[in-house]
This record gives structure tokens, C-alpha cells and sequence, in this order.
């Protein structure tokens, strides 16, 4: 009885893993075809990158705090972000909680505890740091996750926030989505070390998985999560996976990258999933061909109606700098409308 | 009342606030076990705890950027940054992050977060250990900037600051840590942030200054009767234009002084903003009397600082001018 | 001559100066293989190798750091910094070290360094991709900070900030990277380093900006026929007063342009020179179009950016002061 | 014959070394009285701190580069700095290299290769990362050498230096001087682990010496030189030690340091090496008291001389901001002098 209930919850989460990433992919390549077609201004889509942000987000509680980096989509969707959030930043509209003021990929989601991207890299994770000291100080049972690619791991910010984690033994993952990639410099010139033996500097625990297997990247994502929650201390963990797609919509990748991991190749994590999920028995094709038609869809459908909502209103542009405007952005305000 | 100096005007504030709500820590390199180079936060970890007043490893980065993951999830942070000069390694953090949040979250994401750090020159600190950055900071869309002038302002300052749920850069001048004593309510008050105060009436010319000139003007005036208007301006960011206009208009003569180098120091901004307003109001030229526009020498310091005899003959010039 | 964008024009400066003197070196993010994100350094890397065109780990104050240790000991170093938006995780190198070495040490260690980087808006880059930074360099003596607002001037400018023997901060317009094309000569010149240039003559009234936006104002200069001297400054610091107070003088009105936020922008140090020394030859006010005191927005940066109709408005105002 | 000779060098590069060191304290001891005095503005005491640096000084040649910290006194007299330069630089007076602009202990004396000290701790370690690139880049046989504190592990700049130090191979030694303070803070609460361990993150060799012992310090460091002299990479070198005196003058070690090493202690490395060169014959009581009342009288001599040297020209102040003074400047000179 139990055993069949476990089955049955197993076969659940996966077809939810599946689908999430299923999503993820379709609103990666609906997002890219539209800024081919001047509908979006640009974009640095998270193809590739899928399986290891759903490891990571099934290891996670609904309360833990996420301050995530621009390539972070799937594992958005898996935690529950509606796509309309994703796409009405994506098109800076007046729906964008952000009111169209980042640009693409920028997302901030606080209802599922998403906090906001800023371009700078890893200047999110001493910003968790201190999120993750304030759980700790009020005894709270949460944890706290920055995510960050592995070029980000030679800024001044990665340093800085590992080593007062550390210090202060704090709970929180370090999540490093290693894609071999920062722009055009490949991983070997970023460093000479693998991100996640980096931990050993710091005293923390270093931990790694299959960036392309959701059960791996799951199986040690849990582990971090126990470390962590456990109240052991920071864990880094680094997922391997390939940047499928250009860094963004205006980079070219042909100019500097020999070997790209195109959609279907071998080295796809959804052909890989799909695989074993298949084998394993928790799909079958026609469930796969419905979560992908059903995904078409919902994309096209939602992104055509996102796109139909206007921009922000010429005002807002003045708003949210303070709590009250201040005569001079008044005045500028009165000025410019 | 007490007779408090500045550095226990503001350890006071610290320790009311910190009394009456849970949400504020304190962090920063030596200000727990040490109680901060200046003596600032003497006692406070002793009394709260080392939860709440954390000595930091050296890296100001961290303690700006821990702080800003404080205030977003609900505590009150005051960091501290041992000397102003030293807050360029954070200055990403304050100028993308701190300044911005509010705004590219729109307003999901405030920042209740002071920044305390001393600045300016007079202790013989040099090059590293005497700079006045505030320009920088009030070049940044998004961060308020106060610097209090004397013990009274700096409570009633900082424990506004401290209400405030946007980032505020507080600038403590350390040359008037220990210089001025002066009359400090126990009692909790506000000096409101974005005001001037007119320290010194006159109808012949306006000096407007703030933090560690404000003594020196003072003398200055003093010293040599001059018939002027002194505004200590105590926030640098939003400007308190209001005050600047009533005065200007009246006297029609205008001296702004600061440490600080020329160039785009405070000074231009007040100019410019006199100029654009007002100019049919003015008599002579505005004249900035401020720092040059070199690093802080240690040993010729005194040169380096504006002093009486440079501001008495400002105002000469600017009396006589016709 | 050839004809050649701004991008064409930077690079084949370099191109010249690193086949002339094996001491220059490009370091900076994706600067090699790529040719970077904008493209300006194509084909240097594999013209003249790895050693001297370095992609770079990710890290700012690495590449700042480095080129500085570079110019000390023989070399005279390009870094770039890929956004301007990004220089501030570098910004205590630049104010610290780089602006202050030669001081510090007497003149014993100069830097001979060109911080090459691609500044503000007009390309949809949003908060962090947009900003116009040049406040921050211009407050802080020991830096040199150019801009050049077309192909002829950036080959100029640049290979005379090259010249140097102090740092050099040198903006590049991004959004005027490929939107101009001129005619540039192959052979060497240079462009005097703290000159401005009078690009349209007038007698009403004298509009000083520089960069990105010294192509609408002239567009509407033109429209307009406004009869207005148009000074781009190129060099922002040190400022060209002396072309700045030749044309004042004789037009007694100025405006200033520029898309950085107003307070403490470029404006204010302008504004200020003016009314210090030739307060008595204006007849209006001294007005600022510039960006407001706000961050750039993604989707409403055209109200962000000052335009023609701003700067007619604004001209207007001037003209008909009285 | 070959033995009898190196059994003399091997005695003359004691006595030198042990020379350097009791110069050093002396002038140390000095400085401090003269700070109480009145006479000096600030200092940041050397003493505890020699052995470990004259090891290092031991193993390098004339041509290295050294980006060194404040604390580097008995190094730079130990490389043959003389110490009126010294003197003058802790007076600010116009014969200081510097023209008196920067505060006591920030040295320079580029004729023996010693670059400029800022305050910013750790700033020196991507400069030295650049000099070292243009080495590498002009082929020569030189090595640089940039010093730092423990507490200066934390900070963005030595994370930045280590990295693209290792990345592009350079000919650089990390020296590390952990005197386990960081003004008030104990190296335990600075990072949770070895500093010398930290080279794993980067890739590179990791070396720690007792920086008590001359002997111990130098074998190490003369490891460390070979090391990189020979082409290999970077090196991250700790040696661990005391710090004698307070932080600077202007810190009260009282309030915050319980176990403090006095001059005379058994950790006082005078005492230590003192002992040991006895044992080995290097030195007998003799020599050591000549040496010492020799030290005594050369810096009281040359402090007394250097104290009377005037403070540079007011106009100075203004130079060497650029290379050809701007209109700004001349201007300011005017209106103040
Ligand atoms: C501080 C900083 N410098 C430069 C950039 C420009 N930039 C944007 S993404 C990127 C590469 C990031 O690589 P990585 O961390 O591996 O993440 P990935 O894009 O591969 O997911 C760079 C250099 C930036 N955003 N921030
Ligand atoms: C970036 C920076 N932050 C703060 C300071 C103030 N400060 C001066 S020395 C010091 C401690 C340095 O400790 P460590 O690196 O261990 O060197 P030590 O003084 O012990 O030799 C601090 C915090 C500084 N100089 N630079
Ligand atoms: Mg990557
Ligand atoms: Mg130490």
C-alpha cells in the first residue's frame, strides 16, 4: 500500500518535472523566435539548463527564499510562477510587477519567493547571504538558494559571500549552473579549478551533480538541502550542463563556440529525461505528446495575450526611486510628460 | 538633557533603537568586541549580543550586500563602513543594488538600511583616511544622504534615517566626533530628513555648508561680524531648495562651502540649482569655497581644508562685488 | 580617407597604435575570439595574439587592477569594461589606485592606461545596460575622462588619450557606435585632450553637451534654426573653460545637455563655472536638459533620453528670458 | 675549502639577517615612543612580524618586484631600503619620496623595487598580478611578490589577483603574513580555514612556514621562489607569526586581544632566532650587543637628522596630480597659497 502510494507520488513528481521542463523549453523557443521577429527586445534563454534548475526546485519547500540569476526559467515554472509573469516582464508591459523597467530576463517573482534579478552577476549572493542571516536570527526553518553561472564564480561577490556564510554558518546553497560558457570565454580560461571543489577555500561542503540528469541533480540537491536545513552550514553546489542557445538574442556563439548542443542532440536534457523517464515507466509517448501540444498552447495562447497589454504609463517611469518623490523628480516629471 | 559629543550622541540612538525594536543589527569590522575604531558603537554588542551587532571579516562588499538581503527579508540594518574612503569596494552593491531596488522591484522591495560611515579630513589621516565622497552618493538616484553637524542633529537624524524605509548614506564627520559637545535630549526626536537649518541669520549673503564646515563657518562669522545667512544643510540628497530660495532671495550673495574637491562637489549642484531658479535674484558671483581638487595630503593637510581666513576672504569678495 | 563608424574608427586606432608600440595590450571580457560584445575590438586578437588582446576572467577590479600593475611596470595597457554600468565592482581600483598613483608617489610611478568602456542609453538596455556614469570620474582628480561623439573624433581623441602618461577614462557612446559614419583619415592625428569643439556657430545663445548627444542637438539646432554656438566638450575633465567662457560671453544664454541624471551631472560643474566667472554677461538662466534623477527604464527610455522636442522647449525658455 | 665557504656565507647571511631584524625593531621601538611623544602621527608596528619577512627577502634576487604592505619594515630594510627613506616617509617631510603625502608606514622605494603602499588593504594584489603579467610578457627572468595581511584573504581584491594569477600562469608569490589579527578581529572569525589552503581554489601551490623562524621561512620561501621562478604558476605562501604591538598607534589592543606577545616573551622571534643563531655559532653575546647598540645609535642619529628635515612646500600639494598641472589646479594653488 504504501509502496504503491510512493510509486504513484514518484511517477507524479516526475510527469511534473517533465512537464515543467517541457514548458520551460517552449516558452525558451517561443521568446527567441519572437525577438527574431522584432516582438522582444532580447533574451538569454535557459535552454540546457532545464534538468539541473528542476533538480534543485524539487529538493526545495515552498518557504525557502531564491535569489536567482537571468537563466533561471525552468526552475521558476517548477516552483509555480505563472508564465504570464515571466512573459509580461519579458515584454516590460504595465502587467510586469516590475513595470517594465529591467530588461528581459530580469524577473522577480516574491509571491513564490523569487527575488529580483539585477545584471551585475553574483552581486545576488552576498544579498542572500544577508537574507539567509536574517532566517537564521529570527530561528526560522527556511533556507535560502543563490543561483549563479560558473563564469561568476571569478567576481569579487562570489568571494565575498562564501567565505561570510562560512563565517557565520549560515543556511544557505550556493547553486552554480556551470554551462562551460560566460559569453565566449570558455570555463577553462574562467578558472582552473572546478566550481564546486572551490567550497574547500571556504570550509563548506562542495557538492556537484549531472546538470542534465533531473534525478541526479534532485538526489544531490537534497543532500544539500538536509546539509543546509540541518543547520551545518553553507553547501556549494555546482550542476554541469551545456548552454544550448546563443548567451543571449544578440550574441552569436558561431564565432567563437565549435561544438553547439542543438535541440535533439544526444546531449539535450530533454531527450535525455524524456528517455528515462520513459524507460522508468513514468511517461509514455502519448502523455509526452500531449504535455508538449498542451504546452505549445498555453505559451502561444498567453504570450499573445501579454503582448496585447500596453506599456507602462509614461509616469510610472518617476515612481518607486523613494517611498515619496522627491521636488526634484517631480519637477523633472512635470518637465519630460 | 545630557552633554553628549557626537560619537556618544550617536552610540545613544543606536541603543534606544535597538531597545525598542528587535529588527535592528548592526555589522561592520570592528564595532563589536572593539566597539568600532571610533568608539561609535562602544558597548552595544555587550548589551545586544553578537547576533545583533556582528564584527564582519574585511570585506565591505559583504557587509553592504549582506545588508541589503537583511532589510529584504524584515530586519532593519545599520551597517558600518570603517572609513568612507574605503566604501569604493562596495560601491556596486550601493550603486546597482542598494539605490535600485525599490525602484526595479517597484517598491516590492524596499531597503529600511542606514549606512553609517565617518568621513572628511582634520585628523592628520592622509590620503586614505580623510576623503569626503558624498558627491558620489548624491549622484545616485535612490539613496538619501544626511550628515549631521553637531550630537543635537545627529539624533534627531539618525533616528529619522533609521524610520526611513528607503537606503540612507549617513556621513558622520569624524573631525567632529569628539569636537563639539552639546545639550541631548534622552527623550526620543526627529530632526526631519530633506531640511535645512538656518544656523546663523543675516541679510547680506547666504553661506550655505553642511557637516564638518559648519563649525568653521560659524567662527568665521562670527569672528568677522559678517551680516549672512548660514544654512547647515544636513541632507545632501534630496536637497532642501526651498530653504536655499528664501534665503538667496533675500540676500542676493551666495558662498557654499565644503570640504570635499571642487569639481562636482555639492557645490556645483547648489550653483546650478541657484542659477536656474533664481539668477535674477543674485549680485555677484556664486563662489564655491571648498577642497582642491587633488587626493588629501597628510602632512600639508591644512591646506587642503577650507579654513577661516579662505571663507572671510570669500566673503569679502562677494560683499564688494559689484 | 576612409569612411568608417565609430566601432571601425576605435579599432583601427588600436590596430595603429599596437602595430607602432609592442607595449600596448588589450585585456578585457570577450575582447578576443568574440571582438567583443560591440564588436570593437574584431580580428586584434588574432592579428596580434593572446598575449596582447587577453579575454579575461570575469572580474572587473581584476582587469582595472591588473592593467594598473601593467602601466607601472612598462606597459601601456587598453582595458575595457564591457558596460559602464558594470565599473563600479572595479570603482575603488579606478578612485584609489589608479587616479592617485602618480600622486602618492610623486610622480615616480605614472599610469599610462586607457580604461576604454561603452556608456549610456538609446539601445534599449534598461537599468543596467544604459548608464551614463561620467560624474563619478569627473569628481575625482588624477583622471582624465574623454568622449567623442563621432568617427573622426574617437580616432583623435583616442590616440592622444593613448599618448599619455596619466589614466585615461575613455567613454564611448554606444549608441552612436554605428549610427554615424564619417570620413577618417588612415594616417596619424591627434585631437587636443581637454579641448572642446565649436560644431555650430550662433549668436543667441550657447548650448554646451557632449557625447551621445551632440547629435540631437545639432539635429535640432538644425530644425529649429536656432541661432546657438554648440560646443561639444570631448574632454570632460579637465573642462574646457576657456572655449566655454569665449562663447558665453558673447551669447549670454546657455543650456547644457546631457543624458546622465541631473543632479551633480556634468550641468552642475558647468552651471557652476559659468555663474563663478561670468555671472554678469548672462541674461536667463543657466537650464539643464538632462536625464531625470531617476534609473533608466527598459520599455520608457524615450522619455528618459533628452530629444529635440525638450531641448526646442528648453531653448525657447532661454531665448524669450527676460 | 668549498665547505669553509659556505659555512661563511652561511654565517654572514645569519648575521645580516639577524642585523635587519633588531634594525627593524629598533627603529619600531622608535617609531612608537615617538608617536607618544608627540613627534610621529601614526605608525603601524612591524615587531613580531621580522623573522617571517627576512626569509622572504632571503630567497629573492635584487630584480624582484615587491607590492608590499605597511607592515613590511624589517623586509624593506632587510632588501636594503635605507631607512632615512623610511624615516622620512613616517615624518611626511619634503625629502620623503612621497613629498609627506601619505600617512605613516605607507612606504615606497622603487630603487629597490618596492612599489607604493595604499590603505585599501589587498588593492596591491591585482597590481602585482599585472607587473607579473608584464614580466611574463617581456620574458624576463624577474618574480613579484605582493604581502598582505590574513584579514586581507577576505576581501574581493585577493580573490581576483589569486584567480587570474593562476589562470595565466604567472611568475607571482602571494605572501600571506598572518599575525592572527585583524585590528580586533582573530583570524577564526575571519575564515574557517588555513589561508595557505586556499590555493587549492585557484589551482595553485599552497605553501606555510613558521614565520618565527628566519630559517624556516626562508627554506619555504626559497621552495616558493624556485617554484616560480621556474615557470610553474603562482604560489600562495603563509607564514604565521605574532603581532607584537597594537594594530597601529591608534588601537588599544586591551580592549580585545587577551594573550599578547610582549618583547622578551618566548615568542618574540628576536628571542627565538637570537637563540638559535647562538646555538648554531652564528652569533655569539658579543656580536649580538654590538649589533644592538650599533642599531640603537644609527636610528636615533638618523631620526634625530631626519626629524629637523622641514615639511615640503605648501606648493607641492598641488603637484603630481597629473603629469602637466590643469587650469583647475593652477587655479586652486592661486586662490589658497
Ligand atoms: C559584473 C558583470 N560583468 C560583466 C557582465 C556582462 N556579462 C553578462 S553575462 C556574462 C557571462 C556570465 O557567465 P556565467 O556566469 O557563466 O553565466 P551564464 O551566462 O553562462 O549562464 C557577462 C560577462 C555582467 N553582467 N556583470
Ligand atoms: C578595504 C579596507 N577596509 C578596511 C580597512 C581598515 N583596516 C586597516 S588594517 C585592517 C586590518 C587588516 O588586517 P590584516 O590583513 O590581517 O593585516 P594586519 O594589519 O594584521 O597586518 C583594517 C580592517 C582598510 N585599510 N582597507
Ligand atoms: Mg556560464
Ligand atoms: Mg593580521
Amino acid at each position: 500500500m504504501t509502496e504503491m502510494v510512493n510509486e504513484q507520488t514518484e511517477r507524479e513528481r516526475h510527469i511534473r518535472a517533465y512537464g515543467a521542463m517541457i514548458l520551460s523549453r517552449t516558452l525558451d523557443r517561443k521568446i527567441i523566435t519572437a525577438q527574431r521577429q522584432g516582438r522582444v527586445g532580447f533574451y538569454t534563454p535557459s535552454m540546457g539548463q532545464e534538468a539541473g534548475q528542476i533538480g534543485l526546485s524539487m529538493a526545495l519547500d515552498k518557504d525557502d527564499l531564491l535569489f536567482q540569476y537571468y537563466r533561471d526559467v525552468a526552475l521558476m515554472i517548477h516552483r509555480g510562477v505563472p508564465i504570464e509573469t515571466l512573459i509580461n516582464q519579458v515584454m516590460g508591459n504595465k502587467e510586469d510587477l516590475a513595470k517594465g523597467r529591467q530588461m528581459p530576463s530580469h524577473f522577480l517573482a516574491e509571491e513564490q519567493n523569487f527575488m529580483s534579478v539585477q545584471s551585475p552577476v553574483a552581486t545576488n549572493l552576498p544579498l542572500a547571504v544577508g537574507a539567509a542571516y536574517a532566517v537564521k536570527y529570527r530561528k526560522e526553518d527556511r533556507i535560502v538558494v543563490a543561483s549563479f553561472g560558473e563564469g561568476s564564480s571569478s567576481t569579487p561577490d562570489f568571494h565575498a559571500a562564501l567565505n561570510m556564510a562560512a563565517v557565520w554558518n549560515l543556511p544557505i546553497i550556493f547553486f552554480c549552473e556551470n554551462n562551460g560558457w560566460a559569453i565566449s570565454l570558455p570555463v577553462e580560461k574562467q578558472t582552473k579549478v572546478d566550481i564546486w571543489k572551490k567550497a574547500e577555500a571556504y570550509g563548506i561542503k562542495g557538492l556537484h551533480a549531472d546538470g542534465n540528469s533531473i534525478d541526479d541533480s534532485y538526489r544531490v540537491a537534497k543532500e544539500a538541502v538536509e546539509h543546509v536545513r540541518s543547520g551545518k552550514g553553507p553547501v556549494l553546489m555546482e550542476v554541469r550542463f551545456f548552454r544550448m542557445g546563443p548567451h543571449s538574442t544578440s550574441d552569436d556563439p558561431t564565432k567563437y563556440q565549435t561544438d553547439i548542443v542543438k535541440e535533439g542532440d544526444e546531449r539535450d536534457p530533454v531527450v535525455i529525461n524524456e528517455r528515462l523517464f520513459k524507460e522508468k515507466g513514468y511517461l509514455t509517448d502519448e502523455v509526452i505528446e500531449r504535455i508538449k501540444a498542451e504546452s505549445i498552447r498555453i505559451v502561444n495562447e498567453k504570450f499573445d495575450a501579454c503582448e496585447k497589454i500596453e506599456a507602462p504609463a509614461p509616469e510610472t517611469m518617476f515612481q518607486d526611486v523613494y517611498e515619496k518623490m522627491p521636488w526634484n523628480i517631480s519637477e523633472e516629471m512635470e518637465e519630460i510628460l | 538633557m545630557t552633554t553628549m559629543n557626537m560619537v556618544q550622541a550617536i552610540n545613544h540612538t543606536l541603543d534606544m533603537k535597538m531597545s525598542a525594536d528587535d529588527s535592528v543589527v548592526l555589522l561592520g569590522e570592528d564595532i563589536g568586541v572593539d566597539g568600532g575604531v571610533f568608539r561609535v558603537t562602544e558597548g552595544l554588542q555587550k548589551k545586544y549580543g553578537q547576533e545583533r551587532v556582528m564584527d564582519t571579516p574585511l570585506v565591505e562588499l559583504g557587509i553592504v550586500g549582506a545588508a541589503i538581503g537583511m532589510a529584504i527579508n524584515g530586519l532593519r540594518p545599520v551597517p558600518e563602513i570603517q572609513f568612507q574612503d574605503f566604501i569604493y569596494t562596495a560601491f556596486d552593491q550601493i550603486i546597482n543594488q542598494m539605490a535600485k531596488m525599490r525602484y526595479r522591484t517597484a517598491g516590492r522591495l524596499p531597503l529600511p538600511l542606514v549606512l553609517r560611515t565617518p568621513y572628511g579630513g582634520g585628523v592628520r589621516g592622509g590620503i586614505y583616511h580623510s576623503q569626503s565622497g558624498e558627491s558620489y552618493f548624491v549622484h545616485t538616484a535612490g539613496l538619501t544622504v544626511v550628515t549631521p553637524s553637531n550630537p543635537y542633529d545627529a539624533k534627531g537624524l539618525l533616528s529619522s534615517s533609521m524610520d526611513m524605509n528607503d537606503p540612507v548614506i549617513f556621513m558622520e564627520p569624524k573631525r567632529l566626533y569628539r569636537a563639539a559637545k552639546a545639550e541631548v535630549p534622552e527623550e526620543d526626536y526627529r530632526e526631519e530628513i530633506g531640511k535645512a537649518k538656518l544656523v546663523h541669520e543675516g541679510d547680506k549673503m547666504t553661506i550655505i555648508t553642511y557637516g564638518s564646515m559648519v563649525p568653521t563657518v560659524l567662527s568665521t562669522v562670527q569672528k568677522n561680524n559678517l551680516d549672512a545667512d548660514v544654512l547647515d544643510l544636513r541632507t545632501l540628497l534630496p536637497i532642501d531648495v526651498d530653504s536655499i530660495e528664501a534665503s538667496v532671495k533675500k540676500t542676493g550673495r551666495v558662498m557654499i562651502v565644503h570640504e570635499a574637491p571642487r569639481t562636482l562637489g555639492m557645490g556645483a549642484e547648489i550653483s546650478a540649482l541657484i542659477s536656474e531658479r533664481m539668477i535674477e535674484y543674485l549680485y555677484a558671483p556664486i563662489i564655491r569655497v571648498t577642497g582642491p581638487d587633488t587626493p588629501i595630503p597628510y602632512r600639508l593637510e591644512e591646506y587642503y581644508l577650507p579654513n577661516e581666513k579662505r571663507i572671510a576672504e570669500a566673503a569679502e569678495k562677494i560683499l564688494n562685488f559689484r
